[in-house]
């Protein structure tokens, strides 16, 4: 019988992911041995129309990291949906969205003014922005569309699995590759390459009580390496995500920034962390509460890092193409 | 620790004999400050009569001026000091009312942020410059001189609340101790001396400003020592009145606070404008000297001189 | 953004605690009080509760603003539930005006099972406040421009 | 969920309630709107849902149906639906797959117009929520047929009493030396003037004799564990220095002690010895020793006169502090107050002057058996005229702003007994009100006030002993506003007599914590309903009576210790205790052991396995209150009827007529 097909394919990510199955090592021989690759532009030269000429459901398994925010992604999340029997969201941008989801915060105005005008490092003095299509005497140049939203992949398209991870650590993408291979994929919908407990249960720390009198940013202390992060005030997520990374941040006295998502039975990660963190602060008085938590900085950044667009609310909401005004932060500090 | 520095009315008119020894003792124990620039009048005992809002706008507006200078308001004036901790006080737990202070404040282009710290003369002398150093540095140490001190009424509620017991202050009587003389029981330390009554309405004033001296003469003291240019006035002022009233005749010397540290330092009665007493301060000279003699003679006869 | 018809009525999510705020509730009723239908009320046993995750999940199913009510604090039947509840409501604020929600939308207040007149007057003044800032409308937020 | 979608089968009642809820919501529209829910088999509306046929029809059609959930949409949940769990029970549909919807007083009582709209959003959430319902038990313990007693005065007394004559076992554990409390120290009791160590000593004594009363005097609680119906409390017992099974109380032992010390119980006017009993009709008639005083204790072995006089050789050096642990199903709190100390008034003079005293200490002079013989003497002197000043502390904002409730009335009894005892003294009540709202009180006040009492309305600003006229020589002067008449006086007296404020114990926050009770602003433990539940606390089975809970007079006092007692029997003659269905617990296969939660409870239901990295929750313990389900960042923690799946379905269809039926969420 003919290998079975596999696809890979990189969206709005940072290629980490390519990186992680590359880092498969000698293994990545055996993929290459157990499967017939049929689209990686990461690594090889393929041509969309080759996949379009694909029947569909032909291949087996598609691993598409990245999250969707642009016409074209949205065309190959289409495109491989339609072709692959298994599409898998690959890493935590195609999952949750990710770092490139934080662009949620604003749309694509904001970003463009930014990136075309604002930076220090741009000289753009005809305001010249991308076109959708562009004349040139060869013929029409097209781009694909910006999107206002970056969304995550089965936001788009129906997802059989999901491998969180920003990148997935090498040994849990070994062990799907392995279970693919062995037919023993969970039923479809489910998150695999993880635990079903939380970071938590591989971080090594010592836990005694949680009761945080101040937060603190990783570089304001010299955190015990030996102790819980979060007990020492500085924040972790890790009660808050999906564990299986083998928590190496905690390994290098880092808190966890919550990359592998939610944990099974949590609907927001953000507003369970953000529970979390407020339940633990040590105080009855509403003006110390406020000082403690004005300790955080960026609630937003810090809750949802990786998964702003799978929250509830999915992005933030914009008073016409501006960033939301510094003094609503103000006057809820006020209220 | 820098100060800036709240006379008032009374300590430039009526009570000059207080400023001046408050002047000449700070600048002896090396305490240096500034007067605070453009005061007004605190509005006294009069100003509430007139408009509730102007009895805390007054004050206000001298506790604003001080918050510019970001330093120490110190006053020794009983009333004045009054005056300034009860705007600050109701001013601070009342929002509507530190606007509408403001608004008034507004007028002269000056806002009140309630961030001027409010301190007490006794308060700046018994914990900033300490008892210890004032103990160091009395040269005519006070010794057989048998004095009453006079906390007076209206700093008993809040003046010695911001750094000592509102129900029975001590203070006072440890500040005299320091300086030598002979601290007696006073009973009515914390009595009224009839405030502005003495003036207003006699008939009230005098028998309590009697009853004072009279309580100073049965503990056999030889002066009463005040903290408040108000009843060292009063006290002063109608000794005749009081003892018509009480029947006998008075002549009970009547210090401010600063004029008997002054003269526990060795400073010149002029400069502690002691000349200013209505009843004149001889037999405090006279005891004090006689204190003197016996030590020394004491010294001789030990052979240590 | 939808515009809002003049004839439109903002929609609040109440999370109120069953031994205070709800009992409060019930007593505006049993008081014949009349105040804005606006606010639907879901009851807790206690605010503390109240995971912010629900009140996440009120603004994304269409509320235009939301109100958590309890027992004053020190009142609490769980003794200190309520001080929970402020340590989330300050944090969760922070949130959602990094999220673009006006804190106006979201209120916490401390009404007692006596209050019956108080929670009629919240509900009134909220709904006037949120009718006055119109529609949240969340799923216009995620439409793709 | 265990079930698939189809096999739930809702049905949803909308009750008229009179006009109630008909009259301002279209119960027909809102009938039909629930029949075209998913999963509702069902839609029903009845004139009174709550009536004999309204749960009949509700029962039939559980049974005819196969309904799984029932949704009754009526009257606040906190009115009817014990009611309406009851006909899910008869109909063996577990009560919790129960869900009310008020639609009368949080819709058509408070709404005119817009209430049917707001009805079905109502209906629809509490249809969402329904499908989610889990059955739960209601869980039984058993009650250990033991009641525990902290504390010896007359409220533990009367406690300890009625529940040992119910035939139930009672550990009675007082700190001091005997049980009697404050009572055994007053004279006459206020208004019947009746003695009251006469009738308080037969009580204890009853204590004493009563096989089922254990008493554990000179003891403390240091330790309580468990739950309602099962407390494991350690009792630390302090060391006596004399055997209570050969003690005969013959008393030579403190005849024979050659050292002294100031009378605790008789406030320091008096002496005891260092082996003592505070006061002759001590129980346990068995003395102790002090080992502040006794020299043999601090001298290593001097002296020793009891040793060598006591015929049973019942003293004994060696014991040592003791723990015991007992199991009790109650437990009754009634450590009492202290009085205030008033030498934080300076300006009244106590301590200062001699014969300024406290209400106590004139109780003790006032009493026979007091270090005078019942002569009101200060140093030999027997004053003339007396001041008493009420409201010391209380109703004064520097202390107490509450009133101490019997300071009035003792006052008005001073006044007679000087009357009795001194002939032609002057007594000078200085009052702010005359507070006598108990049964015959207020005809006690006409008594005294007939008698040589002069009443002066206003609080004294000094007592003085600076003489201004020659009357005031040698005596105490009480200066004061008389507010009647707007003018200051001057009181010369012989004696005055200080009614200071009924305090917390100055542990009472320890307390508190021991026995996880709440205190009120004012410091005294707080019971769990001012009116309806006055003993109760929120820690169930434990019970707060007498002073513990605020001031108190005798008979209150005791109608305490009675109510505590009567709280506790119905608690363990039940024997059995229903503890909170809708608890909350840890799914293990989802707890990382993060520790998060543990410091949350408030009852401290929370304990963490060390060795299985996980939390777990005694659910005896446990409320329910859903802090820790909330707080938990794994959502391991599931709050039993409240789970996060129900009340967010509940949100979501609380809103579903608020957007655009293309938007799902």
């Amino acid at each position: 019988m003919s290998k079975p097909k596999l696809a890979l394919y990189w969206a709005a990510s940072c290629g980490g992911c390519e990186i992680a199955v590359v880092r498969l090592y000698a293994k990545i021989l055996d993929v290459a041995e157990i499967f017939d690759i049929v689209l990686w532009p990461c690594i090889m030269d393929f041509k969309y129309k080759d996949v379009e000429a694909l029947p569909d459901k032909s291949i087996d398994l598609c691993l598409f990291n990245g999250a969707i925010r642009n016409s074209e992604q949205e065309y190959m999340a289409h495109l491989l949906r339609a072709k692959s029997k298994a599409l898998v969201a690959f890493g935590t941008c195609a999952y949750t969205g990710g770092i490139p989801g934080l662009a949620n915060v604003a749309n694509r105005e904001i970003i463009f003014r930014r990136v075309y005008d604002e930076t220090p490092s741009t000289s753009n003095a005809e305001g010249v922005r991308p076109q959708l299509s562009y004349q040139v005497p060869e013929g029409e140049l097209t781009l694909p569309k910006f999107y206002d939203t970056v969304r995550t992949l089965a936001q788009v398209v129906p997802v059989e699995y999901f491998i969180p991870g920003c990148p997935p650590v090498k040994e849990q993408v070994e062990a799907v590759i392995q279970a693919v291979v062995e037919g023993k994929l969970p039923a479809p919908g489910s998150v695999v390459g993880a635990s079903d407990k939380t970071v938590c249960d591989n971080c090594t720390r010592i836990r005694e009580e949680k009761r945080i009198r101040s937060f603190y940013r990783p570089w304001e202390i010299i955190p015990d390496s030996s102790r819980c992060l979060l007990e020492q005030g500085i924040i972790c997520a890790g009660p808050a995500t999906r564990g299986g990374c083998g928590a190496p941040c905690l390994s290098v006295n880092m808190p966890c920034r919550g990359c592998y998502g939610p944990p099974p039975n949590v609907t927001d990660q953000g507003g369970k962390l953000l529970s979390a963190l407020a339940s633990i602060i040590d105080s009855q008085d509403p003006a110390e509460i406020e000082r403690v938590v004005d300790a955080i900085p960026d609630v937003l950044g810090t809750c949802y890092l990786f998964g702003l667009p799978a929250s509830l609310l999915g992005r933030v909401r914009l008073e016409g193409n501006a960033l939301p005004a510094r003094e609503a932060v103000e006057t809820a500090k006020a209220l | 620790m820098s100060y800036v520095y709240y006379p008032g009315c009374s300590l430039t008119g009526t009570a000059r004999e207080c400023e001046e020894s408050i002047q000449s003792v700070m600048r002896f124990l090396g305490v240096k400050w500034t007067e605070l620039e453009d005061w007004n009048c605190c509005g006294a005992a009069v100003a509430t009569g007139v408009s509730y809002l102007l009895s805390l706008a007054l004050p206000a507006r001298n506790l604003a001026l001080s918050e510019k200078t970001e330093a120490d308001l110190v006053t020794g004036c009983s009333r004045c000091y009054l005056n300034l901790i009860r705007a600050q006080h109701y001013i601070q737990h009342n929002a509507n009312l530190k606007r509408d202070v403001n608004a008034v404040l507004a007028e002269a282009g000056i806002q009140y942020a309630g961030t001027a710290r409010l301190r007490h003369l006794l308060d700046v002398i018994i914990n900033d410059v300490g008892l210890d150093t004032v103990a160091e540095k009395v040269t005519q140490p006070l010794s057989g001189l048998q004095v009453a001190a006079y906390y007076g009424c209206c700093q008993g509620m809040w003046t010695y609340a911001q750094f000592d017991s509102t129900e029975d202050p001590t203070c006072f009587d440890r500040l005299l101790a320091a300086l030598g003389a002979e601290v007696v029981y006073y009973p009515l330390k914390q009595a009224c001396c009839g405030g502005t009554l003495s003036m207003s309405k006699r008939a009230v004033g005098a028998p309590l400003i009697g009853d004072l001296l009279l309580a100073a003469i049965a503990v056999e003291a030889d002066c009463i020592v005040t903290a408040c240019p108000l009843c060292t006035f009063n006290l002063n002022s109608f000794q005749n009145e009081a003892g018509r009233a009480k029947g006998t005749k008075f002549n009970m010397p009547v210090l401010f606070v600063t004029q008997l540290m002054g003269l526990a330092f060795g400073l010149p009665p002029k400069t502690l404008g002691l000349h200013r007493n209505v009843v004149p301060p001889d037999p405090v000279y006279r005891k004090i000297a006689a204190g003197a003699a016996a030590s020394s003679a004491e010294a001789v006869a030990s052979g240590t001189k | 953004m939808v515009v809002p018809s003049n004839n439109w009525e903002p929609t609040i999510v109440g999370f109120l605690c069953n031994w205070c705020a709800y009992q409060g509730a019930d007593l505006a009723g049993t008081s014949r009080m009349t105040y804005a239908p606006n606010v639907r009320i879901v009851r807790v046993m206690c605010t503390g509760r109240i995971d912010p995750t629900f009140v996440l999940k009120a603004f994304q199913s269409g509320a235009d603003g939301v109100i958590v009510a309890g027992c004053h604090p020190g009142d609490c039947h769980y003794s200190e539930g309520n001080y929970k509840t402020i340590r989330r409501v300050t944090l969760l604020r922070k949130l959602l005006s990094q999220m673009g929600i006006d804190p106006e939308r979201f209120r916490l207040e401390w009404v007692s099972a006596g209050e019956g007149a108080k929670w009629a007057q919240i509900a009134d003044e909220m709904s006037a406040a949120i009718k006055a800032k119109g529609p949240l409308a969340w799923w216009e937020t995620l439409k793709e421009a | 969920m265990a079930e698939s979608k189809n096999d739930v089968r809702i049905g949803v009642y909308v009750c008229h309630c009179g006009s109630n809820i008909a009259g301002t919501v279209d119960v027909d529209d809102l009938t039909s709107f629930a029949q075209q829910q998913g999963s509702v088999a069902v839609a029903r509306n009845y004139k009174f849902m709550c009536s004999e046929p309204g749960q009949a029809l509700i029962k039939k059609d559980i049974e005819e149906l196969g309904l799984n959930r029932v949704v009754v949409a009526s009257c606040s949940p906190r009115m009817h639906e014990p009611t309406f769990r009851r006909v899910c029970e008869d109909a063996n549909l577990n009560p919790y797959q129960l869900d009310m919807c008020n639609i009368r007083e949080q819709c058509s009582w408070v709404h005119k117009s817009g209430a049917t709209g707001k009805a079905k959003a109502l209906v629809s959430a509490a249809i969402s929520r329904a499908y989610y319902l889990q059955p739960l038990e209601r869980r039984e313990v058993l009650v250990t047929p033991a009641v525990l007693v902290v504390g010896g005065g007359i409220a533990g007394i009367q406690a300890a009493l009625k529940v040992a004559e119910a035939g139930h076992k009672v550990y009675l554990v007082e700190r001091e030396p005997s049980i009697g409390g404050h009572m055994i120290q007053l004279d006459k009791t206020f208004p019947t003037l009746d003695c009251s160590a006469c009738i308080l000593t037969p009580k204890m004594a009853a204590v004493k004799a009563h096989p089922d009363i254990e008493l554990m005097t000179y003891s403390e609680v240091v330790d309580v564990q468990g739950y309602v119906g099962n407390f494991r409390v350690t009792i630390r017992r302090k060391p006596r220095y004399v055997d209570e099974s050969l003690c005969t109380g013959c008393g030579i032992c403190q005849e024979k002690c050659p050292w002294k010390a100031d009378s605790e119980f008789d406030c320091g006017l008096g002496q005891r010895k260092a082996i003592y009993t505070p006061f002759p009709q001590a129980v346990p008639n068995v003395p102790v020793i002090d080992p502040e005083h006794c020299v043999y204790i601090q001298k290593e072995g001097k002296c020793g006169a009891c040793l060598k006089f006591c015929e049973r050789g019942a003293i004994d050096f060696t014991q040592k502090e003791k723990m015991v642990d007992v199991e009790v199903g109650a437990i009754i709190v009634a450590t009492g107050y202290d009085l205030m100390d008033p030498s934080a008034i300076s300006r009244l003079g106590y301590k200062r002057f001699p014969n300024v005293i406290t209400s106590m200490e004139f109780e003790r002079l006032c009493n026979a058996t007091g270090p005078t013989g019942g002569h009101i003497t200060i140093d030999g002197k027997e004053p003339k005229s007396v001041a008493i000043i009420h409201c010391v502390g209380s109703r004064d904002e520097k202390y107490h702003t509450y009133c101490s409730r019997v300071c009035c009335m003792y006052a008005l009894k001073f006044a007679h007994l000087i009357g009795e005892k001194i002939e032609g003294a002057q007594v000078y009540q200085f009052y702010i009100d005359m507070r006598c709202y108990g049964k015959g009180f207020e005809e006690f006040y006409q008594r005294a006030s007939s008698e040589a009492v002069n009443f002066v309305r206003g609080r004294p600003a000094q007592v003085t002993d600076f003489a201004m006229t020659p009357e005031e020589k040698g005596k105490l002067v009480v200066v004061c506003e008389n507010t009647l008449v707007g003018r200051p006086v001057r009181v010369p007296v012989d004696m005055v007599i200080l009614c200071p404020a009924m305090e917390p114990r100055a542990d009472a926050k320890e307390v508190a914590r021991r026995f996880n009770l709440s205190q009120s602003a004012d410091g005294f433990l707080l019971e769990k309903h001012a009116k309806l539940d006055p003993v109760a606390t929120a820690n169930d089975g434990v019970f707060i009576v007498g002073c513990v809970q605020g001031p108190k007079d005798i008979p209150d006092t005791v109608a305490q210790g009675l109510a505590g007692a009567a709280e506790a029997l119905a608690l363990i003659e039940k024997g059995r205790v229903e503890l909170e269905a809708a608890t909350a617990f840890v799914n293990e296969a989802a707890c990382s052991g993060c520790k998060i939660c543990v410091s949350l409870c408030p009852y401290s239901a929370i304990t963490f396995s060390e060795t299985e990295k996980l939390s777990h929750i005694n659910e005896a313990l446990c409320k329910g209150c859903g802090v820790c389900v909330a707080a938990c960042p794994a959502g391991a923690i599931v709050g039993r009827h409240f789970t996060d799946q129900q009340i967010l379905a509940e949100v979501a269809a609380l809103l579903v007529d608020t957007r655009p039926a293309t938007v799902a969420v």
